[in-house]
């Protein structure tokens, strides 16, 4: 797995690639939520786009980053997430409660609103 | 067919990229579509993942082992750890509904079901976990 | 330390690759440098070939198993058919002189051999084919 | 693997990628220098400059392709061995059977020679 961070204005965007799977590197991924949280971002964007792999794991760190910025009164959505992640999404009903966005601009626009 | 295939490995998070590895390679020898072999080796390691931590405590003496057949039709992959758990029959963890939708645990076993659309638990002869999950061949 | 790592096959070329990557992805978690999996796994192959082929005869159901230890500096390979061949200390087959130069087999353990400098063979208490081949981890 | 057949006047050129090892694919190669020979090439050359990987069985099929071009009267060169197949040559002593190029101009010069 890879992670990337970028703040586009008031926005701190997340681009995980790679295998989004248990294991260390996910320590990596809570993090950067709590620290975009305590360095006072408040809205974040999670590219899944080039994520080749999620498994229960890495669908726990998301969901952990949701409440993280939930509770501190802030926003998340997630960009790009492919067919398969998509899936997991929708069989774990977390569709429900994640944002999912294919088109960046759409996106930063639902966060700014 | 191809019986008789068998992977035992200590409960050690090191092993896991190794047990993946196997599941797809094994996967493909058995006929799974390529584009079908992560789906595959996503459900079969949710329950890997589950024998070494929750059966072994991943204790890297506790053993964990993965027995496939490939059968007429579908593939047969059993995991077994060394403790002897058994869920109730609807498993007790809901995370797709109420309070534990947003709970950052408990999908493993859901993805795999949704995935493989086949996942039994029981236990071996010896009293010890045994999952089973049919991957069917098309 | 990594003990107890084991895997079994039919002897079936099917299986092959499945030893392969399992092969590659256990040097790489013992910490086989990157650039030296794939001499690992050529020699480690040769004795898993011979074993197939000379000691169980491509009979499917004639187990192959493969049973690897990270120890301390090296990673011990072990490779168990079924026959009960072992070989004079010498080979007896020295494909790199004279007349047998130029035969198209009977290269497989020289190369395991140079390969991992240490390939040694012995009988299983069960009186089993079993070669040995020790990778230093530098 | 893969086998990719050329003809440069009246060299044939075999070219190998990927992995030449044991399995149904070998028959391929061997067939390869069969037919050239029965099609009246005398002059092979063996392009392994793709080869990722090759083991006692792969070996065994360029000592018998050079075997069946040499019972023809025929000569073969080998261009562009990795350096991880010169050593496989070295040790099996095929080093003082095979003639090796690193240069195609080099090699066809060779084999018209
Ligand atoms: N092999 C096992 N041995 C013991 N308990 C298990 C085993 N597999 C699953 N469980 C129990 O079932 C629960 C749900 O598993 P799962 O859906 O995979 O989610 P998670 O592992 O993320 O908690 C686990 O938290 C654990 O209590
Ligand atoms: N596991 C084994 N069981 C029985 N015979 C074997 C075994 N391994 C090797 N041999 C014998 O040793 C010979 C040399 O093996 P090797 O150097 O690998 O070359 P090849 O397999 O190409 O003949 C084989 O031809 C075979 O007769």
């Amino acid at each position: 797995m890879k992670i990337n961070e970028e703040n586009k204005g008031t926005v701190k965007v997340i681009r995980l690639s790679g295998k989004v799977i248990s294991g260390p590197d996910l320590m990596e991924v809570k993090t950067a939520f709590e620290s975009a949280v305590n360095n006072d971002f408040r809205r974040i964007l999670v590219d899944l786009g080039s994520v080749s792999w999620m498994d229960s794991s890495g669908l726990g760190v998301l969901v952990s980053g949701h409440t993280t910025v939930s509770r501190a009164g802030g926003r998340m959505v997630i960009l790009n997430a492919t067919k398969k992640i998509h899936e997991l999404f929708i069989i774990t009903k977390l569709i429900t409660v994640f944002d999912t966005f294919n088109d960046e601009t759409e996106a930063l626009a639902a966060l700014e609103g | 067919m191809l019986k008789g295939i068998r992977l035992t490995v200590p409960s050690d998070e090191l092993m896991l990229e190794t047990v993946q590895v196997f599941v797809e390679s094994v996967g493909m020898a058995g006929g799974v579509l390529p584009e079908e072999l992560t789906s595959l080796s996503i459900a079969v390691m949710e329950l890997v993942r589950n024998g070494m931590k929750h059966g072994n405590r991943l204790n890297p003496a506790k053993p964990l082992t993965v027995t496939v057949d490939v059968l007429p039709g579908r593939i047969s992959f059993q995991v077994e750890d060394t403790g002897s758990w058994q869920p109730d029959r609807d498993l007790g963890h809901r995370p797709g509904e109420g309070s534990e939708l947003l709970d950052d645990r408990g999908r493993g076993i859901l993805i795999a079901r949704n995935l493989a659309k086949w996942v039994e638990f029981d236990l071996t002869p010896e009293g010890k976990t045994r999952a089973t999950l049919i991957w069917p061949l098309t």
